[in-house]
């Protein structure tokens, strides 16, 4: 179905050491991003989606630490690499994108400084061939005035020029994946759809693919080709996005769709409440942990943790997936 | 007595721009910035008001002002009828309880500040509130800590309902919420709110929100109201570009058609508005005669909107 | 930015001459400067003139203009104590106390910062845990704890350096300096080392607690992300963030830097400023006591002055702050 | 209260603040209650010129009635240490009192009222910053010798030292609970009371002060450490408190003396708690500063 994946995770497992136990933040993951693909990850915060992230090219932050699982990049197995060697994937092979424009620049260095040190470390150029390729990244990212840019301080630049040098640094090594945590959370909505747009566009440009992680349905809805799902640490639900939009397997993916408030088709609005709220990692329930909120939950989910299984187009972890609804 | 309705008069809040010593000695000014600039309107009785913008737009300042927890520096606000309880519900659901209170305790401040029960039955309307917004009577003993975000807004619109307030402001309530729980408090405010029949300014940045929330919406950008109508009127048929832009600005939930509508532009550095329109250097129909004059709020149809030409559907396939 | 500058130049010029009122006014109401200076068989001529040097006869507010600006011109006033001109004293101590600091900073510079980037770097080695163990000693013990251990061990016991004194100093014009001899840097260790003891305790806690909360923060992990190596994401973008809080904060405890040098001076019977003031003090020599006062504010006010003025040059957030 | 419940159930986990918090304990019974049973040390009657000099119990020499030694004027180590430490630590509370009522009136002020008399205040702070404890404590000593004279009554004298270390503190309490009471007047609890038509006063009283309470507590601790060193320096300058009622320093300072001839034990038994005392209230200053660290605690 698929070529070989350009990133390939496998059984990936992550633990939070607290006073001697380990508390499982994400058990048992496991997806494929194709080269070029935009695949989004969802789920509500605490969900397990921004760890897997970070632990791609470990990143976690101790107490956080892998437990388990593999992870390949064209086959280059990342969980596998030394510190120096991972140094090299960084930025070089697997770019990303913070979510918080204010705080992921350094403060007292100037975007110049910060642009030509990331190339720098990756790509063999001469200084004059640095400073023009800053430049040039300035431009790209929709920035005007790109010698002034390059001179300033991440604190003389607004909340959006700050999002787009945040990409342009995210992208400057040319990498072959880009793994985006909540890029436009931050930002207000004219300026989010700008941030979108752009990424759309480098994108399009660079033929990068893109692990794209939000909270925000509509984003996914606009820019993902696939979209995975994320509950209490767990891949509940991966499908082509259009699939998952009409077609919901995952009770919570259905949950999660009614309660985004949107309009009704007969011009109001309404919204959809899943009772109770997601358990934390050290209150999980046995069997499916979605299962205390669950509409059509049953007994045997009490007991048995489902496996993701494929159905129709996508993949479900679900005992009694909701039916395929066929697209109108 | 019953509050009739509620009149905001030409308030503008600006914060500094007061001298320093030094500052006067050489007689300078700086600049202040203009949070809430010449804003009016009125809500009645029974109605909720939405107010939308994106940050910096000026509407949490004004729920302040409105509130009587900032003052004006112009303008007034004006309740008829009787002066009026207020309550307020806050965007933060960690900040807005005082952590070294009790629950019981949080909720029944208002009771005992306004004496609206008598002592031996305040422990009983605390249990009767706590079940209304969905928690447990014998939550009452803990400690906010103890709670998630979505447990803590209820516990805040516990607080704001044990007011009985004839006045009910809701700044960002659900915004720091996940969808989920987001959804489970708009239910429940919707449900207090045909009950209740509450008075209220809904304030929030999420369009769709304001749509399921409020009978009316206004459109605040950068201090100013540039446009005010009903919520269906807003929605189906704004007159105001910028309220078109944002409208689309918003990702929808279409998989299908993913057109991205971003509005160009940055906010402008609200201590130093453009000259005339404030929005036309975002604006896509912006003419010369917006850069030269302010354009004044026009009234048409139960309709204010502050822009100096008609916005037609056509006006909007062809940039003018 | 030069109108910043010059509202804080002016508001330290403001605050010093607050503080020289102070101490004016201490010398004007305390004790009887006649009685004191004056032998008792002083005839009226004596008494007039010193009455004309002290400015006596004028009405306080003149008293006071002549007394900022003789300190201007370098006239200090005479000491009850040794009826000499304050002034000839300060400069006959100073290089004393000014060596004992140069020498203590330079430790400082030497051990502490280079301790202080392992603490906050590598902060579950051993050897960061040994230093960090250690520094609560500097915290916790008094100077003059530390002072008489080091006595006990280096001078009693060891016989390596001496525990009091200069050693051999030699001239250069106005100035006396022990560090162009052998015995004076032996003299000069252990004080160099108890004065030291506050500061490098203060610097490696806070160089450690800044650098770990900069290198949790996200634009650090960013630059991780990046792939920039260890030692760069460390040394280039790290620690600019941590030095400046801690120098700043290091500025603010100067004025503990100034009274440990005294109890340091006291305890290596050490010639410097330091134990002049304390003789003042115990002898109530209000006039040396009063201008040391000025001094200890003036010395405070300026570096930190200096300290926040370079700022800009650190930290380009802080370029525009008046602007 | 809930401070005091939730911190009690830290300790548990940290036996570093127990074993400190117990040393405080057992050092201030220490001090209290020996001199309810023992003659005064400093007084004639309390000293022994026949046993001066009389080394620990187990070195040659020793005698069972000085288990850790005499001094040079014969008094019993034991029993003018706990005089000694009484009188350290009686400073010590009282210095971080003054400090603490001046500082907290001074702080709330600035919070509260704002505006000038903000400015005015934490103007002065910052040029009090440039005198702390130690060397203001000296001036003091200095100025109060030139009004009253070197020879002055121990109460009089330990008062001026109280006065003197006080007087210092107050920069730090007032910055303390002024910033604390800046950061809570603008959380979202506090409009809540306001909208709802608390009164100012019951605002502060109710809902700022509880919350403001937690930090001082951690400075006063902390303080209360730096006071007793500070007194303690003082007496070993030879300024300050007098002989006839000597602090911890004042017996470092006479045990000086005789360290180079060998007497290790008249300088070394008052260091040592000293200093056990200074780690142990700077430890528990320690936990409590973390404790009450929201960065630290986290929101969940």
């Amino acid at each position: 179905m698929m070529e070989q994946p350009l990133l390939s995770v496998r059984h990936l497992s992550i633990g939070l050491s607290r006073q001697g136990t380990q508390l499982p933040v994400l058990n048992d993951v496991s997806f494929d991003v194709a080269p070029g693909e935009v695949l989004g990850v969802v789920g509500e915060s605490g969900a397990g989606k921004s760890v897997a992230g970070a632990a791609i090219i470990d990143l976690l932050v101790p107490p956080l630490r892998r437990t388990a699982g593999e992870i390949a990049l064209r086959g280059d197995r990342l969980d596998l690499m030394s510190p120096r060697q991972m140094h090299r994937v960084r930025g070089k092979r697997v770019g990303f994108i913070f979510q918080d424009p204010m705080t992921s620049l350094n403060p007292v260095l100037s975007i110049g400084k910060q642009l030509k040190d990331t190339m720098r470390t990756h790509l063999r150029l001469g200084s004059s061939e640095l400073h023009g390729r800053a430049l040039d990244w300035v431009t790209r990212v929709g920035l005007p005035n790109p010698e002034r840019i390059l001179k300033a301080a991440p604190h003389e630049l607004s909340g959006g020029q700050r999002q787009r040098i945040v990409i342009a640094l995210a992208l400057c090594a040319e990498p072959e994946i880009v793994i985006a945590d909540e890029p436009t959370t931050a930002l207000d909505v004219s300026v989010q759809a700008q941030m979108l747009d752009l990424m759309r566009l480098l994108h399009k440009e660079t033929g990068t693919a893109m692990v794209l992680i939000t909270h925000d349905l509509g984003v996914v809805a606009k820019m993902a080709d696939r979209v995975a799902v994320f509950y209490a640490g767990r891949l509940i639900e991966i499908a082509s996005t259009r699939a998952l939009f009409q077609s919901p397997r995952h009770p919570y993916t259905a949950g999660l769709i009614g309660a985004t408030p949107a309009p009704d088709g007969q011009g109001g609005m309404q919204v959809v409440a899943i009772p109770g709220a997601m358990p934390g990692v050290d209150a999980l329930p046995p069997g499916c942990a979605f299962h205390p909120r669950c509409p059509r939950a049953q007994a045997d989910c009490r007991t048995v943790v489902p496996p993701l299984v494929v159905l129709g187009t996508g993949e479900a972890a679900c005992l009694h997936p909701l039916p395929e609804r066929t697209a109108a | 007595m019953k509050l009739e309705g509620v009149d905001v008069k030409a308030v503008s809040k600006t914060f500094g721009g007061k001298a320093g010593a030094f500052e006067r000695l050489l007689g300078r000014t700086p600049r202040g910035l203009r949070a809430v600039r010449d804003v009016s309107f009125s809500i009645s009785r029974g109605e909720v008001l939405g107010l939308v913008g994106e940050s910096g737009c000026g509407k949490s300042t004004l729920a302040r002002v409105i509130g009587g927890l900032l003052e004006p520096t112009g303008g007034d606000i004006a309740f008829r009828g009787v002066k009026p309880r207020l309550q307020m519900v806050f965007q933060d659901p960690f900040s807005s309880l005082n952590g070294r209170w009790r629950v019981d305790d949080i909720i029944a401040e208002p009771i005992r500040t306004h004496r609206l029960r008598p002592k031996g039955e305040v422990a009983g309307r605390v249990a009767e509130l706590l079940e209304q917004v969905g928690l447990s009577p014998a939550d009452g003993v803990k400690y906010p800590q103890a709670f998630s975000g979505g447990q803590r807004q209820r516990i805040s619109i516990a607080r704001a309902l044990a007011g009985e307030p004839d006045f009910l402001i809701l700044d960002e309530p659900t915004s720091a919420l996940d969808v989920s729980v987001q959804a489970q408090i708009l239910n429940l405010l919707r449900d207090l709110q045909s009950r209740l029949g509450l008075t209220s300014l809904f304030i929030t940045h999420n369009l769709s929100v304001v749509r399921l929330m409020a009978d009316r919406v206004g459109v605040m950008y950068l201090g100013e109201l540039v446009e005010l109508a009903s919520a269906d009127d807003i929605f189906t048929n704004p007159k105001h570009p910028y309220t078109r832009l944002l409208i689309d600005a918003a990702p929808d939930l279409d998989p299908i058609d993913r057109t991205l509508h971003p509005i160009p532009g940055e906010l402008p550095d609200p201590s130093r508005p453009p000259s005339g329109c404030s929005f036309r250097t975002r604006c896509p129909y912006a003419q010369p005669l917006c850069a030269e004059t302010p354009p004044p709020l026009r009234w048409e149809a139960a309709r204010e909107v502050r822009c100096h030409f008609d916005l037609t559907p056509k006006s909007l396939s062809v940039p003018a | 930015m030069i109108l910043h500058f010059v509202e804080r130049v002016l508001q330290t010029i403001l605050v010093l001459l607050v503080i020289s009122f102070v101490a004016f006014m201490l010398i004007s109401t305390l004790g009887d400067p006649l009685g004191v200076l004056l032998p008792p068989d002083a005839t009226i001529a004596e008494r007039n003139a010193l009455i004309a040097r002290l400015n006596l006869d004028q009405p306080l507010l003149q008293r006071f203009w002549s007394f900022v600006m003789g300190i201007l011109q370098g006239d200090f006033g005479l000491s009850y104590r040794t009826q000499q001109d304050v002034g000839a004293m300060i400069a006959e101590r100073l290089p004393a106390t000014v060596e004992l600091a140069f020498v203590s900073l330079l430790i400082t510079i030497v051990l502490a910062i280079p301790a202080g980037i392992l603490c906050g770097v590598k902060p579950k080695t051993l050897v960061s845990r040994a230093i960090m163990l250690v520094s609560i000693a500097g915290i916790t013990l008094p100077n003059f704890v530390i002072g008489i251990l080091l006595i006990a061990v280096f001078s009693v016991h060891l016989g390596w350096f001496p525990s009091f004194g200069r050693g051999t100093v030699v001239e250069l014009g106005n100035w006396t300096t022990g560090l162009l001899t052998v015995s004076g840097w032996q003299a000069i260790i252990l004080p160099a080392f108890t004065l030291a003891s506050f500061q490098m305790t203060f610097v490696i806690r806070m160089l450690r607690t800044q650098l770990m909360e900069v290198g949790h923060s996200e634009h650090i992990r960013f630059a991780r992300a990046r792939g920039l190596s260890e030692t760069r994401v460390w040394f280039v973008y790290a620690i600019r963030n941590a030095l400046l809080p801690t120098v700043t904060m290091l500025g603010l405890q100067l004025g503990n830097i100034i009274a440990f040098s005294v109890v340091t001076e006291s305890v290596f019977a050490w010639p410097g400023l330091g134990s002049l003031f304390l003789q003042s003090v115990q002898s109530a020599d209000i006039p040396v006591i009063a201008i040391y006062l000025i001094f200890v504010g003036a010395v405070y006010m300026l570096i930190n002055l200096a300290v926040e003025l370079s700022y800009p040059l650190i930290d380009p957030r802080l370029k525009r702050r008046s602007a | 209260m809930i401070v005091a419940r939730s911190l009690f159930s830290t300790f548990r986990s940290a036996p570093g603040a127990t074993l400190a918090t117990l040393a405080i304990a057992a050092l201030f019974a220490y001090a209290f209650l020996v001199p309810l049973f023992t003659a005064d040390p400093f007084q004639l009657a309390g000293m022994s010129i026949m046993d001066s000099f009389t080394p620990p119990l187990w070195m040659d020499g020793g005698n069972p009635a000085f288990p850790l030694g005499a001094d040079d004027q014969g008094r019993n180590i034991i029993t003018a240490m706990a005089y000694g430490l009484r009188t350290s630590i009686v400073v010590g509370v009282s210095a971080v009192l003054i400090g603490l009522v001046l500082g907290g009136a001074l702080g709330l002020l600035a919070g509260f009222v704002g505006g000038r008399t903000d400015a005015v205040i934490m103007r002065i702070a910052d040029v009090q910053l440039a005198y702390p404890a130690l060397l203001l404590a000296m001036v003091i000593d200095g100025i109060a010798t030139a009004v009253v004279g070197r020879e002055r009554s121990a109460t009089l004298a330990i008062a001026i030292v109280i006065f003197a270390i006080g007087i210092a503190f107050w920069v730090q309490f007032a910055r303390t609970i002024r910033s604390s009471v800046l950061v809570e007047r603008d959380q979202d609890y506090v409009a809540a009371a306001q909208i709802t038509g608390r009164s100012k006063l019951a605002i502060v009283m109710w809902h700022i002060l509880p919350n403001v309470m937690a930090p001082v507590l951690v400075i006063a601790t902390i303080n209360l450490g730096i006071a007793i060193i500070t007194e303690a320096t003082l007496s070993f300058l030879g300024i300050g408190i007098p002989l006839t009622h000597p602090s911890l320093g004042a017996l470092i300072r006479n045990g000086n003396a005789f360290l180079q001839s060998g007497e290790w034990w008249i300088s070394a038994w008052p260091c040592l708690v000293l200093v056990v005392l200074v780690i142990a209230v700077n430890v528990l200053g320690d936990h409590l500063r973390d404790h009450f660290n929201p960065k630290l605690r986290g929101r969940s």
